[in-house]
């Protein structure tokens, strides 16, 4: 015979506490629904409060970075898209980058357009879908994630029609792109994208001043600029932490100076600047879109100098990296002038930015870790690699 | 302040309540098994192995050239080569696979060994509804199981295979030219020495 | 002529009344009030487990249309016969019982939580004259009733020997408690107005009309708020959204019945969609007329349609209120039964006095609906604790 | 309606019994609220509806739960093992026949037992509240005022406990 709390590993406080009782060590996850993948937390509780909070990941390892070590330059391209199974896009055109810049490849104009599209396709529906998460997060049964993957519904059809697959595009190639855009992609692209500013419309409408979400985000789980800065965080995180660096800017990779947008900054660092800075990046997003859109040349998609079988580069190594919509994610490849790297190596934002999240929960209660959690925007396959 | 953002929260679901049952772009669900999705060109899944004609052993494409097995990234192919020869798709004679097999539980639909393959005889597949009660023989398709006529190919990929046969037709052209050349010149040659094989006269080139 | 359509609108109104008198007249004079009282039970089970299957595919069918889906539309008609599959499948499935469960507890605290639902029953009247046992104490006998829920979700929590259920428990026991106590006094006014705890003089009070328009608390200043704070109260003791922290799906996975399966699993959500009937219920006879038609024009219509006809209509606002609103956080919910609920519920039972002893009038609606609203208002920015909760705007760089 | 009764007090028994014997206290804090919940239905039996209603509200609905928590909060360390019999076993057993001896001669001495009921007043809540308020104003009073003062207390205590950690 013994009582409910003997099943409970009961933790006794640190010496240094005043106050009675004990805490209570409740490990979240790898089962959670709310963990965003496998992952875990090991979560110490004073009552509902966070004490002490270890994330433990890992769940999800694959040997991403040796698995490339031993395939050939292309082979790694389908691999990156099971990274950020959100956003493979993105992933392919930072690996694409760094394997570019490794070997001196010159990519067309018009694929440098067709980049550009696909990449900001891909960040407005991973905002889109990350502001459905998280209020999912919070509780609203689902509906903003609906109309997030209602709307996305939409920029996966372009992907697929465009690459043949939904999320693992593969699209991305050393040099170009692999198959030009179909007959009438431009004018659905168009289409699509001038019915988004009417979603994001309804999305705030539906959400942004509403009390309970304000409630529930504001003033939880505040990043300082400087302990962000000091973190490594980077895209949409560090941005609402009022840190003014998105790579696109800073390093103005691809085309991307040739398009007028504005970075949203946020002030408080807390989860609705998160929440918010998202938003306001999907409206960014639509500009560069229309832009694109509209200016998009005609000419060959790929360097026709670039070989399919037996890509050597020459020795040397090479670091790309561009602003993912879950922050800067970057590729660092040596070469030894074989087929394959020498050295594979990726820089995952969402791990990154999963380093503070310790720092964000303690304080806080069971209810706003998942809320933070959400907030950072982490997907486990980027994660654990 | 207080209640006005949850009044337009209201405000918006009932909108989109009442707009489910007369807007189509917002119930935009299809009710799979009796509506389906129109084909999409470049839609791809698991790959298979094109042949030409009726004889699907005789028609395949194939030369067991290696170069997907080796490209394949999860490595999920494999190949072994025939000892024999018999004509290809442009109508040399070259090696065929005695076995060709594909593990689709390993298989990352990444498309890879369609790009590789300079005989445009591996190419993806659409049908998505595959299923089998047997996880290990059930998803490794050998060599008859992945043969598909030309016919579907173009039926699932048309601006493709049209491209694709309009270069094997060329390809045919020339070959069959050169054939016909080098014929010719066996011909005046057999003339002369009256003494030769056609399958001779095909490997010289 | 009119005399005979009355009698006929009366005999259909009174259908069930009469069809009971007559089923149980012919038993032997001992077995009459048993006899009736057990078919009475019978009916409510029924009618309400019924309602509860009903309610199940309206919730998910109207969660899916807001959210743009379509819902459960493949077993049977639209969908229809989707909580029948659902019943098979709870009651084909596995009954899992942690091994470390105290496993009699375990078992009882499904049924007990069931069974506190189902008598609640017991004093809701649901038409004219249909009522279980007209209690004097009626409206009392509900919350102690009511109460017994808690402890059958503590024992759930405590059995089940998990720390997420263990948790789920006692939120689920900290916000009943709270929130109880602006329910019971919400309800007070209605107590006081009536003069009486008897759920059937209360809605009798009610069933009378100023030309078309119906005597309803509702349509007063301290009914009105009495209503809403009664309604959020409800939302908080049934565990609906956005109060619905105790299941918590996405940060305690469902609370207290997390380590239940199959049929004990379905009976938790039986009880839940009970209690919110209940609640609901009880919200229509204090506030809404009971089985009172809203105009005097439509009281051919049989008493117990416009009860279920008004029960519908909140479950309806309930499902609409779910599909839109994120839920709070603990200590938020706390502070708002504590620092909102509390304050204006005692300031509508000083309202409803005021109202008493006003003459009617104007006058007395204005000063009423002052006395209400400006401390709603202070009240609600007291709440946001000296944080400042607000739309933001926000800068851009190039 | 005698076989009610004996139904209701054997359950009653039963349960106030069950508290003291278990060895688990939340089993024990269970077991009571059966008693509690008799004896309630023991009240109802004679027409107390309002004192039945109040049991139910007051000892199963709060008074429960609260030993439930004070159990959940104080005793989580470790499981309760004491033996069911304490070394004062003797002792209490005692004190307590004793005391039942005492209210039992008090009983049948004050000629309660022995007088004729009258008929259960039908609405029990009216004259409850009329002497709550008219009769018993005092003292309902000066208990408002007691609890308050609790409550106070409490919260002044929780207060300070929350200053001491930051």
């Amino acid at each position: 015979m013994s009582t409910a709390t003997e099943a409970i590993r009961i933790i006794p406080k640190s010496p240094g506490a005043n106050d009675e009782g004990q805490w209570l060590e409740v490990s979240m996850g790898p089962q959670h629904p709310s963990t965003h993948g496998v992952f875990r937390m090991d979560v110490v509780l004073d009552g509902e409060r966070i004490v002490k909070l270890k994330p433990v990941f890992g769940y999800l390892h694959r040997n991403h970075e040796k698995i490339a070590e031993n395939e050939s330059y292309l082979g790694s391209m389908p691999y990156t898209d099971r990274l950020d199974y959100f956003c493979s896009l993105t992933n392919n055109w930072a690996y694409a980058l760094a394997v570019e810049k490794l070997a001196g490849i010159q990519v067309p104009e018009r694929a440098e357009y067709i980049r550009i599209i696909t990449a900001e396709l891909t960040r407005f529906q991973n905002h889109a879908c990350l502001i459905g998460f998280l209020t999912q997060d919070m509780g609203a049964s689902g509906t903003p994630l609906m109309y997030a993957f209602r709307e996305r519904e939409k920029i996966l059809d372009l992907f697929e029609s465009l690459t043949g697959a939904r999320m693992m595009c593969n699209y991305m190639r050393f040099g170009g792109c692999r198959v030009d855009l179909p007959a009438g992609w431009i004018e659905q692209a168009r289409a699509a994208v001038a019915s988004f500013p009417r979603f994001l419309d309804e999305f705030e409408q539906l959400l942004a001043s509403n009390e309970i979400l304000m409630a529930r985000t504001q003033g939880v789980g505040v990043l300082s600029k400087e302990f962000a800065v000091n973190a490594g965080v980077s895209g949409p995180v560090l941005r609402a932490s009022g840190v003014n660096y998105d790579v696109r800017k800073a390093d103005k990779y691809g085309i991307y100076d040739r398009f007028a947008f504005k970075i949203p900054l946020g002030e408080h660092g807390d989860t609705y600047d998160r929440y918010m800075v998202r938003l306001l990046e999907m409206r960014e997003s639509l500009k560069i879109l229309e832009l694109a859109l509209r200016d998009i040349p005609a000419g060959p998609i790929v360097d026709p100098k670039t070989k399919i079988r037996g890509f050597r580069p020459k020795p040397g190594e090479a670091y790309a990296h561009i602003e993912a919509p879950k922050g800067d994610l970057g590729f660092y490849l040596i070469s030894d002038g074989s087929s394959n790297p020498y050295r594979y190596r990726v820089r995952p934002p969402s791990l990154v930015n999963l380093t503070v999240l310790e720092e964000l929960c303690i304080g806080h209660n069971v209810a706003d870790v998942v809320v933070i959690l959400g907030s950072i925007d982490i997907v486990m396959g980027e994660v654990d690699r | 302040m207080f209640g006005e953002g949850i009044l337009k929260g209201l405000a918006e679901t009932a909108r989109n309540f009442f707009g489910s049952y007369v807007s189509k772009d917002r119930l935009t669900t299809v009710q799979f098994p009796e509506q389906r999705l129109p084909q999409i060109e470049a839609a791809r899944n698991f790959p298979f192995l094109v042949y030409d004609g009726e004889d699907w052993q005789q028609g395949m494409r194939c030369v067991s050239c290696f170069i997907c097995e080796k490209e394949c990234p999860p490595k999920c192919i494999f190949i072994e080569k025939s000892t024999d020869k018999k004509p290809d798709a442009v109508g040399k004679p070259q090696f065929y696979p005695k076995v060709f097999n594909i593990d689709v539980s390993v298989c990352m639909s990444c498309q890879i060994c369609v790009e590789v393959c300079p005989f445009d005889a591996i190419k993806m597949d659409v049908a998505f509804e595959h299923s089998t009660n047997n996880r290990f023989a059930g998803l490794l398709w050998d060599k008859k199981e992945l043969a598909k006529p030309n016919e579907y190919y173009r039926q699932i990929h048309p601006i493709e295979a049209a491209a694709v046969d309009a270069a094997l037709a060329e390809e045919r052209a020339k070959v069959a030219a050169k054939a016909k050349a080098a014929a010719d010149a066996k011909a005046a040659a057999i003339a002369a020495a009256a003494a030769s094989t056609s399958v001779e006269v095909a490997t010289e080139k | 002529m009119t005399l005979s359509m009355f009698q006929a609108i009366d005999q259909i109104d009174q259908i069930f009344v009469t069809s009971q008198h007559r089923l149980v007249s012919d038993l032997p004079a001992e077995f009459q009030s048993i006899s009736s009282a057990i078919l009475s039970v019978i009916a409510i089970v029924l009618v309400f487990a019924l309602l509860f299957a009903i309610t199940t595919v309206l919730e998910r069918k109207g969660l899916g249309r807001m959210q743009n889906r379509y819902g459960p539309n493949r077993v049977g008609p639209c969908g229809f016969f989707q909580p029948l599959a659902d019943g098979v499948k709870s009651l084909t499935k596995e009954d899992l019982v942690p091994r470390t469960a105290d496993q009699l507890v375990h078992f009882l605290a499904p049924v007990l939580l069931v069974m506190a639902a189902f008598l609640a029953y017991a004093v809701l009247p649901v038409g004219r004259n249909m009522v279980l046992v007209n209690l004097n104490a009626g409206v009392l006998y509900f919350f102690a009733v009511g109460s017994l829920v808690e402890l059958a979700v503590f024992m759930a929590g405590w059995s089940s020997r998990n720390k997420y259920s263990l948790l789920g428990a006692m939120r689920a026991i900290a916000q009943m408690i709270s929130y109880e106590v602006p329910l019971v006094l919400a309800s007070i006014v209605v107590i006081m107005a009536a003069g009486s705890l008897s759920t059937v003089s209360i809605v009798d009070m009610q069933a009378s009309y100023t030309g078309i328009w119906p005597h309803w608390f509702v349509f007063t200043p301290w009914g009105f708020a009495g209503f809403a704070l009664f309604m959020i109260a409800a939302t908080a003791e049934s565990n609906r959204s956005p109060f619905d922290l105790p299941e918590g799906e996405s940060e305690i996975i469902a609370g207290y019945y997390i380590e239940y399966s199959g049929f004990k699993f379905a009976l938790f959500f039986l009880g839940e969609y009970l209690g919110m009937f209940a609640t609901s219920a009880m919200a229509i006879t204090l506030f809404l007329g009971g089985w009172a038609a809203p105009f005097s024009f439509l009281t051919w219509i049989p008493s117990y349609l416009w009860f279920f006809a008004k029960l519908v209509l909140l479950i309806l606002i309930f499902i609409w209120i779910r599909g839109t609103l994120p839920r709070l956080r603990m200590d938020q919910l706390m502070s708002f039964a504590w620092q909102f609920m509390l304050p204006m519920t005692l300031l509508n039972l000083f309202v409803a006095g005021v109202w008493h002893f006003m003459p009617a009038g104007i006058v007395r609606w204005l000063v009423c609906i002052a006395l209400l609203v400006a401390p709603a208002i202070l009240l609600s920015r007291s709440l946001k604790q000296g944080k400042k909760f607000a739309v933001r705007h926000y800068r851009f760089a190039e | 309606m005698t076989v009610t009764f004996l139904i209701l007090a054997a359950l009653t028994l039963a349960g106030t019994v069950a508290a003291m014997a278990m060895r688990n206290l939340i089993h024990c804090v269970l077991a009571l609220t059966l008693g509690f919940a008799g004896l309630a239905a023991l009240y109802l039996l004679l027409g107390a509806q309002f004192v039945g209603f109040t049991q139910v509200l007051v000892y199963v609905g709060a008074v429960a739960i609260l030993a439930v928590f004070v159990i959940m909060m104080t005793q989580s360390a470790g499981p309760a093992m004491q033996p069911i019999f304490s070394s004062f076993w003797m002792t209490g057993s005692v004190v307590a026949a004793a005391v039942f001896v005492v209210l039992a001669w008090a009983i049948c001495r004050s000629g309660f037992a022995s007088q004729v009921l009258p008929p259960p007043v039908e609405a029990a809540v009216h004259p409850i509240g009329d002497a709550l308020m008219h009769g018993y104003v005092l003292p309902l009073e000066i208990m408002g005022l007691l609890l308050t003062a609790a409550m106070i207390g409490a919260v002044v205590l929780a207060m300070h406990e929350k200053r001491r950690t930051p």
